[in-house]
C-alpha cells in the first residue's frame, strides 16, 4: 500500500488555515484548496471579533502571511475539489484551479487594471453593498492581494466585444487572457473539510420584510457597513436615503424556527452590533428584540454586561417567531408580542436581523464529493463513537469549524486543532505499519 | 583586513544596502538615487566600513531574491540593509536569502520604507529624507549586530497530562502511541473525574499499555520547557517520583459554586435540597429519586442559573443537564410532576433543541422568570410579566454554576501560568489559541479551561493533543527562540530584580556564585528583565542598547 | 623654531587663538578649562561657539578632571579637536592613545611650561582669587607658589613633549612656539608677530632646580614608610572606594578586575582565613588593589595628582605611585607620555632582555 | 523588658568585654566590630573568631570609614551564610544591611545584627587631619555634652533613627549615665543570646525609653531645619546644578553608599555612554558641553535607583572631594519618596520593596485606562 505523505485541507478560513500551519513541516506537504480568489474566510469580513473586540484583519493577517510564505503549503485559490477516490492513507483527489487570467507570480497588486475596466456586477463579497469591476480582487487587503477577472461579465472572454483594456493598462504583464482552467491530480493521505458556514437567507422570511424594505439588513450586510475597508468605510448610513439613523432594533434569532436550533453565537454578535453602533453613533438608541439570552462560558456574559448597561435597551418578546417588521412614512415599525403576549411596536430607522447560521450551499456537493454523511440539519456529521474525534463518518477524512455546525472562533480553533492532531496520529501510526520499530517499544531520543 | 601602524590587523566591513522599489508603492514617491548619494556622501562617518549601495525592481520576487544572493557573495558582504516592506511580510524571505550564503542571517536588517516612510508620508521630499534617515540608521545598527545560531534541541515526546476526568483520558487515549508514553496523574483513587456518569473512554485507557496511570497522585514540582519539562511527583502515601516529559497537559477540571453562595437563596441541612451533580449521580446509581424517608417526592423543582450573577457568567451547560434530568425523572416516575424554572434558556445547537423537545414532550413545566429566590423548601418566582408567585415543592434541584477547581492557584503558581478574572487559568489568547498558556509547553483542556459540556471538554482534549503531536515529533528537533537575553556574570550581583519580572519562569538563581542566570531554552526574549535591571548587567541579543541607541543617534541627527 | 609673539597675557592670547581656530572652522570644537563667572566654580569645557570663549581659563592652575582622560573618547569621533593640555595631560593622553583610548589623527595638542596646580580643595574652599594673581607673578619669575599638589611641587616634566604648539611665560614675554606642520598649518590666518625664538632655557633650568629639590624631599619622606609594615602604614586606612583608579588617566578599563566576581569570595574563604589568621579585614582586599593597581599602571603614571586629590581619608596616593613608577618605569628606560609610538615597556620585550632567562 | 550589662570604667570597654565573652563562649563562631589602623588615623572593619584580638577593638568607632553594611555585603553576598557573626554597628549600618537583605546582598540566617544607641559620628576629614581631638570629641558626644553641630557629621545631626531599630540585639546607654548599658532584644535570636549568657531579661527600660524620646524630639527639629534649608538650596533646576556645580564625577557617592551594590554602574555602562559623534553633535546644538559629561544625569539617576533604601547614613557627603552636600540632598528627597509609598527603609516587618511590588489600589489608575481598550482591542476612527 502505497503511503501518501501530504495532506489536503479544503476550505481556507481559520480552521483551514490553523489545521495546515500546524501540519505543514518538512516531512509533510499540506494542500490548501480554497474556492474564493483570497484566503481568511469569514472572519475577515467582521471589523472586529467578540469578546476581545480585536481588530479581525490584525489578529487573522499573520496568520494568512504565515500559510502564504510557508514553504510546505502549497495554497490553490479559485480552486475546487472534484473527485475525492481512495481510503485512509492513500486518496486520490482531482483539484480544478479555475483560471485567473492574471499571473500570481508577476501582479504586485497595484490596481491600475480596475480602473480602465468597462464593466462593473455587483461585489457579493461585500453583500453587493458596492459594484466591483470584472477585473477584481474582493476586498481591499486581500490576500493574496491578485486580482481575478469574471470570465461570464468580461467583455473580451464572453465574446462580446476585442476588449483589451486592462492587458494595455498592466506595467507588469501580469494579464493573460488565453488563461486556462488547469487540472491537478493530488495523492493525499487524510482531507480536513473546512468550508465554513453561511447565513440563513432572509428572504425566505417575508415578515420581517428584508429585501422589500431598505432599512432592513441582514447580519452580513451590517458587518460590512462597519468595516473601515467596507463599501462606506465604516461609516453607518442608510441604504439609499444614506441618512445616519437614530433607533435601530436588532431582532434576534431570525430563522432559528425554521432550521430548528439555536446557533448560539447570534446573541453575541448582536451585542457586538450595539457596540458598534454606539461606537460610531454615541447618541443612536438600541433595541434588542430578543427571547433567549444564548452567552454561554467564562468569556462572555461580562460582553453582555457591559452592552446591556445603558447602551441598549432588552426587549424580551414571549414568541420570536411572531416578530413583524412594516414599513412607514418615516421609518419602519417592528411589532412583536411582549412578556405578557401583548402585542408592542417600536418605531425605528434601521433593523438588523440577527440571522441564524446554516450549512454553506455547497456543503451537501462537497459531503457527497467526500462520501460523509450529513447531521439532520445539513452539516457534516462527526464523533460518531461519542467521543471527541473530528473524524467524519469515512476513515481518514476529518473537517473543523462551521461546517460542522454553528459555533464561535474559539470552538472553530479547537476543532482545528483536534483535527490536525488526528491527522498527524494517523499518518505516523501508517507511518508505523510500513516501519514498526523491530523492539515495539517507544523510540526515546 | 587593513593592517594598521601598530600590526594589529582591524576588520573592515562591507556593508550592501540594497533599495527594493517594489514598483510604483516606493519608487513612485521616493527619490531612491537621492537617498543612495545622500548615504554615500556621508560613508566617512563609518571607520573602516566599505559601502555597497544598490536600487533594484522587486527584491521579494523570485529573481530578486536571486540577485539578492548573487550580491552577497560577489560583494563578499560581511553586512546587509535591505530597504523595502514591512519585516512582517518579508524579513523571514531574506533571512531565508541569507541562510543560503554564508552571510549569517542576524547580520542583516530590513528597513521598513513602504508602510512607514512612502504609503504614508504625502511630501516626497520629505519621504526622501526620511528614508535616507531610516536607512543611514539601520547602518549604523546593523554594523553593531553579531552573529547568532540557531541550537536545535532533542525533545521528550512523552505527555503528562494532569487530572483523569472526559479531558484527561480523552487526551490520554489520543496521545498515546508506541512512540509517545503518557502519564495520567489523578489526584483521587478513581478516573472518571467529575462529571459523575462512567466515560466508555475508562476501560480503553486502563487498557492502554503506553499509559502509565498515577492514582492519588500530585504534581509537587515542575522546571522546565517544551520538549525538556522535569515533574516531581507525589502520591498520598508520600512516596516521592521524578519523571521528564515534553509537555504538559491541565485537565483537573471544576467544582461547582455554594448555591447559598448568592443572597437569594437559603435552606437548611434537613431540607431535601441536592445540587443537580448530586442528582444525577444517585439517579444514574439507584435509578430513581428518592427523599431521605425513602419516599417518592410529588413535585420535584429544578432552579437553573444558580451563582450566575456571583460568578458573572452563564456556565452554559446547565441548562442542558437539568431538562436531561427533569425529563429522566418524568420517564422514570411519570407521577412525579417536574418544574424546571429558568431566566434564559442556553441551548444551543441541534442537540440542544432535542433536549428541549424531549423535556417539553415528557411533560416538564418550564417557566421563565425574572429572578427566582428560595427559602427552605418554597420559591418564590417573579414571572416575565410583572406578577410573582410562591410555590413549595418537595425536592429542589439547584443547577450551581461551575468554578475553578481547588488548586487551579498552587498549580499556576507552580507552572508561572497566569489566572483570568474568574480564576481559571488563562489561556494564551481566546480566540487564536484557546488550549495554549503562556508558558510554553503547557496546555488546557476541559473545565480546566472554564464552563464547558463534556463533549467541548473532549474537542479540547484533543486540540492539546493535537498541538503536542503536531509540534513534539519522536526524532525531529525543535529550535528554541534565539534572540534571548544573555546575563554578564561579570556584572550580575544576583539581587533578583530580573527574576521577580520574568513572566516565563527563565531566570533562576545561582547561590553559590551570587548570579542569576538564563535558561535560554525557556527565554523568550521579551526584555523584561533588561529593563529592570538597575545596573548594565543584563543585554538582550539582537536588541542591545548600543544597537538600538546608535539608530536612535542617527535618526536625530 | 617659528615661534609667534603673544601681545597681551597668556591666556587672552590663546583664547583668542581657540576662538579664531573656531570661527574660522580648521577645527569644529575646542577643549579648554573654564571658569563661571557667578559661581566661581570651575570645568572642563568643549566648547564649539566661538561665543563660548568668554568664559575660557586655557591657563587656570586647576585640575578638576585630568583633560587627557575626558579628551580620549571625544578624540576618536573624527571631528577637528584643539585641546589645550597641561604637559601631564598631553602625556596622560599620549599613554592612553598607546592603549586604543585615543587618537591624535584629528588633534591640535596646545601645552605650556607649567607652573603646576592647587588641590581641589583649594578650589572649593572660594580662595582662587587671592591665589591666582600672586600664581602668575611667581611663575612668571621661574619660582614656585605657596599650596601647590604635592606632585606639582615635584614635577620635572613641566615642559611639554611632542606638543604642537607650547605656549612660554618669562619675565621678558609670553610667545607660542608652533613644534609641528598642523599646528603651521592651523595658525597660518591667526595674525601675530612671527619671530624665531625658542623658549627661555634659563627659566626652565632654574624651574628644574626648584623642582627637583622638592622631589628628592617628597620622596625622601615617602621613604621612611617602605617595606610591608610602611604600605600597611600607608595604605591602612584604604577604604576601597577606588575613587583613585577612577580619576586616573592610564586607568581605562571598562571594569576593574579589583570590582568584579573574582574579588567576591564565599564564605569557605572567609573561614578560612579566619582559621588561619584568627581575623580579617572587611571588605577585604583593600591592600591587594593598591598593589594591584601599581602593577598594572604605575609605569604610566604620569604624576597628576587626580588620586591625591580625591582619596576620601587623605592618602597621598599620587607621591607613592610616582615615585613607584619613576623606578619602575626607570628599569626599561621609559618616559610615560614622551613619545606617541614608544610602546608600554610591558607589552613588548626586547631580545637580550631574555638573556638570563635563556 | 531588658537585660543589664554592668559598665566598668568605660561604655566601650565594658561592650568589648561582652563581646568577648560571646565569643568565648562559642555563642558565636566569630565578631565584626571596628579597630583602629596601625597609623591610628582611621578605623577598618574587622571580622575575629580568636577573642584575643577583641581587646584591640573598640566597640563603637568615632568614625564611620566604610558603612558596616558595605562590610557585611562582601563577607555574605555570595553563597549561603555559613559561618555565625555576629556584627556591632551603628543603627543606621544596620538598617541598611537590612535593606540589602531584601536585595539578595546580605543573608541574615547565620547573622547576629547588634546596635549601639549611636551620638552621631565625627567627619571622615577632620577625624584623618587630628584624630587625637576627634576622638576627645567623640568621647563627649557620648557622654552626652552638647557639642557645636559644625564639628559633628552633617548627616548625624539630623539622625532621627539614632537608637532600637530592628536588631537582633540593641545596646542601650542612653540616660543611663554611663553606669549600665541596657542589652534589649529585638528578636529570638537576641533572647537565645542573653538565655546562653544567663542574664535575665527582667529590667524595664522607662528611663531610657525617656532619654530616647527627649533626644529624638531635639533631633527632628533640626532636622526639619535641616530639610528646610536643603529644600530651599536646591529648588527648580538651577538650585540642583549650583549645589552639584563643583562635583568632579569621581563617583566616591557611590562608592561610598552601602546601597548601591552594583558592580557596574547604569550610567558607567554602555547604555550611558554616548558615541563620541554624537557627543559631538550635542555639543555643537548646545554651543559647549561640560567633561566628564551627564553629571546631572548621573545624580539624579542614582537618586531614583536608591532613594527608597536610602537609609541617610551620610557616607556620600562624607566621601565627597568637592564638599558636596550630596547626603542632605539625598536624605531630603528620599524622605519625601518614602512616605510617598508608606515604605522606611531598613525595617523588617516584611514590607517588600516598593518598586518590586505594586498594590492593587496603585493600579486604578491603569485600571480604568486597560479596561476601556480592550485586552488587543483596536480603536477605529
Amino acid at each position: 500500500m502505497t503511503q501518501a505523505e501530504s495532506i489536503l485541507v479544503i476550505g481556507a478560513g481559520i480552521a483551514g488555515m490553523k489545521a495546515s500551519l500546524m501540519l505543514a513541516g518538512p516531512a509533510r506537504k499540506v494542500y490548501l484548496v480554497e474556492r474564493l480568489p483570497i484566503i481568511g474566510g469569514k472572519t475577515i469580513k467582521n471589523e472586529e471579533s467578540f469578546p476581545n473586540m480585536e481588530c479581525s484583519t490584525c489578529m487573522v493577517a499573520p496568520i494568512q502571511q504565515a500559510v502564504l510564505q510557508n514553504p510546505h503549503i502549497e495554497t490553490l485559490t479559485y480552486s475546487a475539489v472534484e473527485s475525492i477516490e481512495g481510503s485512509a492513507g492513500d486518496f486520490s483527489v482531482s483539484v480544478r484551479i479555475k483560471a485567473r487570467y492574471v499571473s500570481l507570480e508577476a501582479c504586485i497588486g497595484c490596481g491600475m487594471c480596475f480602473e480602465v475596466c468597462p464593466v462593473t456586477l455587483p461585489n457579493e463579497w461585500e453583500e453587493s453593498l458596492i459594484e466591483k469591476k470584472a477585473i477584481y480582487v474582493p476586498c481591499s487587503g486581500s490576500l493574496p492581494n491578485v486580482p481575478v477577472i469574471d470570465s461570464e461579465r468580461c467583455l473580451k472572454l464572453n465574446g462580446t466585444e476585442e476588449c483589451n483594456l486592462c492587458v494595455e493598462s498592466c506595467a507588469f504583464e501580469a494579464i493573460n487572457l488565453e488563461d486556462e482552467d488547469r487540472l491537478l491530480e493530488l495523492k493525499v493521505g487524510a482531507l480536513i473539510l473546512a468550508t465554513g458556514s453561511e447565513t440563513f437567507d432572509l428572504s425566505a422570511l417575508p415578515g420581517l420584510g428584508y429585501g422589500a424594505l431598505p432599512g432592513v439588513y441582514s447580519p452580513m450586510e451590517f458587518e460590512r457597513l462597519f468595516a473601515s475597508n467596507g463599501p462606506t468605510m465604516g461609516e453607518i448610513t442608510l441604504r439609499g436615503s444614506g441618512a445616519v439613523p437614530d433607533r435601530v432594533a436588532i431582532v434576534h434569532c431570525a430563522g432559528r424556527e425554521e432550521q430548528g436550533y439555536c446557533s448560539g453565537i447570534c446573541c453575541m454578535y448582536s451585542f457586538k452590533f450595539v457596540r458598534f453602533l454606539k461606537h460610531k453613533l454615541p447618541d443612536v438608541q438600541v433595541f434588542n428584540i430578543h427571547s433567549d439570552v444564548c452567552v454561554p462560558g467564562k468569556n462572555y456574559e461580562d460582553f453582555f454586561r457591559s452592552v446591556n448597561g445603558g447602551d441598549t435597551e432588552m426587549l424580551f418578546t414571549s414568541s420570536i417567531a411572531d416578530v413583524h417588521v412594516s414599513g412607514t412614512d418615516s421609518g419602519l415599525r417592528v411589532a412583536y408580542p411582549d412578556g405578557g403576549g401583548v402585542t408592542a411596536d417600536l418605531e425605528v430607522d434601521m433593523v438588523i436581523l440577527a440571522a441564524a447560521i446554516i450549512p454553506a450551499p455547497l456543503t451537501a456537493r462537497l459531503a457527497e464529493l467526500a462520501g460523509v454523511e450529513l447531521d439532520d440539519s445539513g452539516f457534516i456529521r462527526t464523533s460518531l463513537d461519542g467521543s471527541g474525534s473530528m473524524e467524519t463518518s469515512r476513515a481518514g477524512i476529518f473537517t473543523a469549524g462551521t461546517v460542522e455546525g454553528p459555533k464561535d472562533i474559539q470552538s472553530t480553533v479547537i476543532q482545528a486543532e483536534s483535527a490536525a492532531g488526528q491527522v498527524a496520529f494517523l499518518m505516523s501510526s501508517m507511518a508505523d505499519l510500513t516501519e514498526r520499530d523491530p523492539s515495539g517499544k517507544s523510540v526515546k531520543s | 583586513m587593513s593592517e594598521t601602524g601598530t600590526g594589529k590587523t582591524e576588520m573592515t566591513a562591507r556593508v550592501g544596502v540594497y533599495l527594493c522599489e517594489c514598483g510604483p508603492n516606493i519608487a513612485g514617491k521616493i527619490d531612491l538615487d537621492k537617498v543612495m548619494a545622500d548615504i554615500l556622501s556621508e560613508s566617512d562617518r563609518y571607520r573602516n566600513v566599505e559601502l555597497v549601495i544598490r536600487r533594484y525592481g522587486f527584491l521579494c520576487s523570485g529573481p530578486g531574491k536571486q540577485y539578492l544572493e548573487d550580491e552577497i557573495k560577489e560583494n563578499g558582504l560581511t553586512h546587509l540593509v535591505v530597504a523595502a516592506c514591512s519585516p512582517r511580510d518579508h524579513d523571514s524571505t531574506f533571512m531565508g536569502v541569507c541562510a543560503r550564503t554564508d552571510l549569517n542571517p542576524y547580520l542583516y536588517r530590513i528597513v521598513n520604507i513602504r508602510e512607514q516612510c512612502s504609503w504614508v508620508i504625502t511630501d516626497p521630499e520629505e519621504a526622501t529624507e526620511r528614508a535616507a534617515t531610516y536607512i543611514r540608521g539601520s547602518i549604523s545598527r546593523v554594523l553593531r549586530q553579531s552573529s547568532l545560531f540557531e541550537k536545535p534541541l532533542e525533545i521528550n515526546p512523552d505527555a503528562v497530562v494532569i487530572g483523569g476526568g472526559a479531558a484527561g483520558m480523552e487526551a490520554a487515549l489520543a496521545l498515546s502511541s508506541d512512540l509517545r508514553r503518557v502519564f495520567l496523574v489523578e489526584k483521587s483513587a478513581s478516573l472518571g473525574g467529575g462529571c459523575g456518569i462512567t466515560m466508555p473512554q475508562e476501560k480503553a485507557v486502563i487498557e492502554d499499555p503506553n499509559v502509565d496511570i498515577y492514582l492519588e497522585t500530585q504534581m509537587s514540582s515542575v522546571i522546565g520547557f517544551l520538549g525538556n519539562f522535569e515533574i516531581g511527583l507525589k502520591s498520598a502515601d508520600g512516596k516521592d517520583e521524578e519523571i521528564t516529559a515534553g509537555a504538559i497537559i491541565l485537565a483537573i477540571g471544576s467544582d461547582y459554586s455554594d448555591p447559598q453562595e448568592s443572597g437569594r437563596i437559603s435552606f437548611s441541612e434537613s431540607d431535601e435540597v441536592h445540587i443537580l451533580a448530586e442528582a444525577e449521580r444517585t439517579l444514574e446509581a439507584a435509578g430513581d429519586l428518592k427523599l431521605r424517608d425513602g419516599t417518592m417526592p410529588e413535585t420535584i423543582a429544578v432552579v437553573h442559573c444558580v451563582g450566575r450573577e456571583e460568578q458573572g457568567y452563564c456556565s452554559g451547560v446547565c441548562c442542558s443537564s437539568s431538562l436531561k434530568l427533569a425529563a429522566a425523572i418524568r420517564r422514570l416516575s411519570p407521577e412525579t410532576a417536574v418544574t424546571s424554572v429558568y431566566r434564559d434558556l442556553c441551548l444551543p445547537g441541534a442537540d440542544g433543541e432535542n433536549v428541549l423537545r424531549m423535556a417539553r414532550e415528557s411533560g416538564v413545566e418550564l417557566i421563565r422568570t425574572k429572578g427566582t429566590s428560595l427559602s427552605g423548601m418554597e420559591l418564590d418566582l417573579e414571572k416575565m410579566d410583572g406578577t410573582s408567585e410562591k410555590r413549595s415543592f418537595d425536592m429542589i434541584i439547584p443547577a450551581a454554576a461551575i468554578v475553578p477547581a481547588a488548586d487551579t492557584v498552587s498549580l499556576a503558581e507552580m507552572l508561572r501560568i497566569p489566572l483570568d478574572e474568574h480564576g481559571f487559568f488563562k489561556e494564551a489568547h481566546r480566540m487564536t489559541d484557546p488550549a495554549g498558556t503562556t508558558t510554553e509547553g503547557v496546555f488546557i483542556a476541559g473545565t480546566a479551561h472554564g464552563p464547558m459540556s463534556v463533549m467541548s471538554s473532549m474537542r479540547f482534549a484533543r486540540a492539546c493533543a493535537g498541538q503536542v503531536l503536531t509540534r513534539l515529533v519522536p526524532g525531529e528537533r525543535i529550535v528554541p527562540e534565539v534572540k534571548v537575553t544573555e546575563i554578564l556574570e561579570a556584572y550580575c550581583t544576583g539581587c533578583g530584580n530580573c527574576l521577580d519580572v520574568c513572566v516565563y519562569g527563565a531566570i533562576y538563581a545561582d547561590t553559590d556564585r551570587g548570579i542569576s542566570v538564563v535558561n535560554e531554552a525557556v527565554c523568550r526574549g521579551c526584555g523584561n528583565c533588561f529593563a529592570s535591571c538597575p545596573s548594565g548587567a543584563l543585554r538582550t541579543r539582537h536588541f542591545t542598547n548600543e544597537q538600538i541607541f546608535r539608530e536612535v543617534d542617527e535618526a536625530l541627527r | 623654531m617659528n615661534s609667534i609673539v603673544m601681545k597681551q597675557d597668556a591666556s587672552t592670547a590663546i583664547r583668542e587663538l581657540l576662538a579664531y581656530l573656531l570661527s574660522s572652522s580648521r577645527v569644529d570644537a575646542v577643549l579648554t578649562m573654564r571658569q563661571v563667572p557667578e559661581t566661581g566654580s570651575c570645568d572642563l569645557g568643549l566648547i564649539t561657539d566661538p561665543s563660548g570663549m568668554v568664559e575660557a581659563e586655557p591657563f587656570l592652575p586647576v585640575m578638576t578632571a585630568n583633560a587627557g582622560q575626558a579628551l580620549s573618547s571625544i578624540s576618536m569621533s573624527g571631528k577637528r579637536i584643539a585641546a589645550v593640555l597641561k604637559p601631564c595631560e598631553l602625556r596622560g593622553f599620549t599613554e592612553r592613545v598607546k592603549r586604543e583610548q585615543g587618537s591624535f589623527d584629528n588633534l591640535l595638542t596646545i601645552s605650556s611650561i607649567c607652573g603646576g596646580v592647587f588641590p581641589l580643595e583649594k578650589v572649593i574652599s572660594g580662595d582662587l582669587e587671592k591665589l591666582v594673581p600672586r600664581y602668575i607673578e611667581k611663575t612668571a619669575r621661574a619660582e614656585a607658589p605657596r599650596g601647590l599638589r604635592e606632585t606639582c611641587k615635584a614635577c620635572e616634566e613641566f615642559v611639554p613633549m611632542n606638543a604642537d604648539i607650547s605656549v612660554s611665560v618669562t619675565e621678558h614675554g609670553s610667545l607660542m612656539h608652533l613644534h609641528s606642520d598642523r599646528a603651521e598649518e592651523y595658525t597660518e590666518g591667526f595674525e601675530g608677530e612671527r619671530i624665531e625664538a625658542r623658549a627661555d632655557q634659563s627659566h626652565i633650568d632654574r624651574m628644574m632646580k626648584s623642582r627637583s629639590a622638592a622631589k628628592g624631599k617628597l620622596f625622601q619622606s615617602l621613604e621612611k614608610s617602605s617595606g610591608l609594615d610602611g604600605l600597611v602604614d600607608l595604605f591602612g586606612k584604604c577604604v576601597g572606594c577606588h575613587g583613585c583608579s577612577r580619576v586616573c588617566p592610564i586607568c581605562y578599563c571598562q571594569h576593574c578586575d579589583f570590582e568584579s566576581i573574582n574579588f567576591d569570595y564565599n564564605q569557605p574563604y572567609f573561614q578560612e582565613s579566619l582559621e588561619a589568621r584568627g581575623a580579617l579585614r572587611l571588605p577585604p582586599d583593600t591592600i591587594l588593589f593598591q598593589l594591584g593597581r601599581l602593577t598594572h599602571m604605575s609605569f604610566s603614571c604620569v604624576g597628576c595628582g587626580m588620586c591625591s586629590d580625591v582619596c576620601p581619608v587623605s592618602i597621598p596616593v599620587a607621591g607613592i605611585f610616582k615615585k613607584t613608577g619613576e623606578r619602575t618605569a626607570g628599569l626599561f628606560d621609559y618616559v610615560p607620555g614622551r613619545d606617541s609610538e614608544e610602546p608600554i615597556p610591558v607589552m613588548v620585550f626586547k631580545e637580550e632582555e631574555l638573556g638570563d632567562i635563556g | 523588658m531588658a537585660a543589664v550589662l554592668p559598665v566598668g570604667s568605660d561604655l566601650s570597654g565594658a561592650m568589648n568585654r561582652f563581646l568577648k565573652t560571646i565569643l568565648e563562649k562559642d555563642i558565636v563562631d566569630a565578631v565584626l566590630m571596628p579597630m583602629k589602623v596601625p597609623s591610628g588615623d582611621s578605623f577598618a572593619w574587622i571580622i575575629m573568631s580568636d577573642s584575643s584580638i577583641v581587646d584591640d577593638a573598640e566597640a563603637m568607632a568615632p568614625v564611620m570609614p566604610v558603612q558596616g553594611a558595605r562590610a557585611l555585603r562582601s563577607l555574605t553576598r555570595k553563597g549561603e551564610g555559613s559561618i555565625r557573626v555576629l556584627a556591632l554597628m551603628r543603627p543606621c549600618e544596620i538598617r541598611a544591611a537590612i535593606e540589602l537583605s531584601k536585595l539578595g546582598q546580605v543573608k541574615t540566617e547565620n547573622l547576629i545584627l547588634a546596635a549601639y544607641d549611636c551620638p552621631g559620628a565625627v567627619p571622615m576629614d577632620s577625624f584623618v587631619s587630628d584624630p587625637s581631638s576627634g576622638e576627645d570629641l567623640f568621647r563627649k558626644m557620648l557622654a552626652g555634652e552638647d557639642v557645636s553641630a559644625g564639628e559633628v557629621k552633617p548627616s548625624c545631626t539630623s539622625c532621627v533613627e539614632f537608637s532600637m531599630t530592628d536588631a537582633d540585639l540593641h545596646f542601650g546607654h542612653f540616660g543611663l549615665g554611663g553606669t549600665e548599658v541596657l542589652l534589649i532584644p529585638g528578636s529570638p535570636k537576641g533572647m537565645e543570646i542573653l538565655e546562653a549568657l544567663e542574664l535575665p531579661a527582667d529590667r524595664e527600660t522607662s528611663i531610657w525609653d525617656e532619654a530616647v524620646r527627649k533626644r529624638r524630639e531635639k533631633q527632628v527639629a533640626s532636622r526639619d531645619a535641616a530639610f528646610e534649608e536643603t529644600g530651599e538650596n536646591i529648588r527648580g533646576v538651577q538650585g540642583m546644578l549650583n549645589v552639584f556645580a563643583d562635583c568632579i564625577s569621581c563617583r566616591n557617592c557611590r562608592a561610598a553608599c552601602p546601597i548601591c551594590y552594583c558592580r557596574l554602574c547604569h550610567f558607567e555602562s554602555e547604555t550611558a555612554k554616548q558615541d563620541p559623534n554624537s557627543r559631538l553633535d550635542s555639543a555643537v546644538t548646545r554651543g559647549g558641553i561640560s567633561l566628564p559629561a551627564d553629571r546631572m544625569l548621573f545624580h539624579t539617576g542614582r537618586m531614583t535607583h536608591m532613594s527608597l533604601s536610602c537609609v541617610s547614613c551620610g557616607q556620600c557627603s562624607d566621601a565627597c572631594p568637592a564638599d558636596i552636600p550630596v547626603a542632605q540632598v539625598f536624605s531630603f528627597v528620599a524622605d519625601r519618596t518614602q512616605k510617598a509609598f508608606e515604605y522606611s527603609a531598613g525595617r523588617n516587618d516584611g514590607d517588600p520593596l516598593p518598586l518590586r511590588s505594586f498594590m492593587k489600589s496603585e493600579l486604578s489608575g491603569i485600571h480604568e485606562m486597560v479596561s476601556d481598550a480592550e485586552p488587543g482591542g483596536h480603536a477605529h476612527e
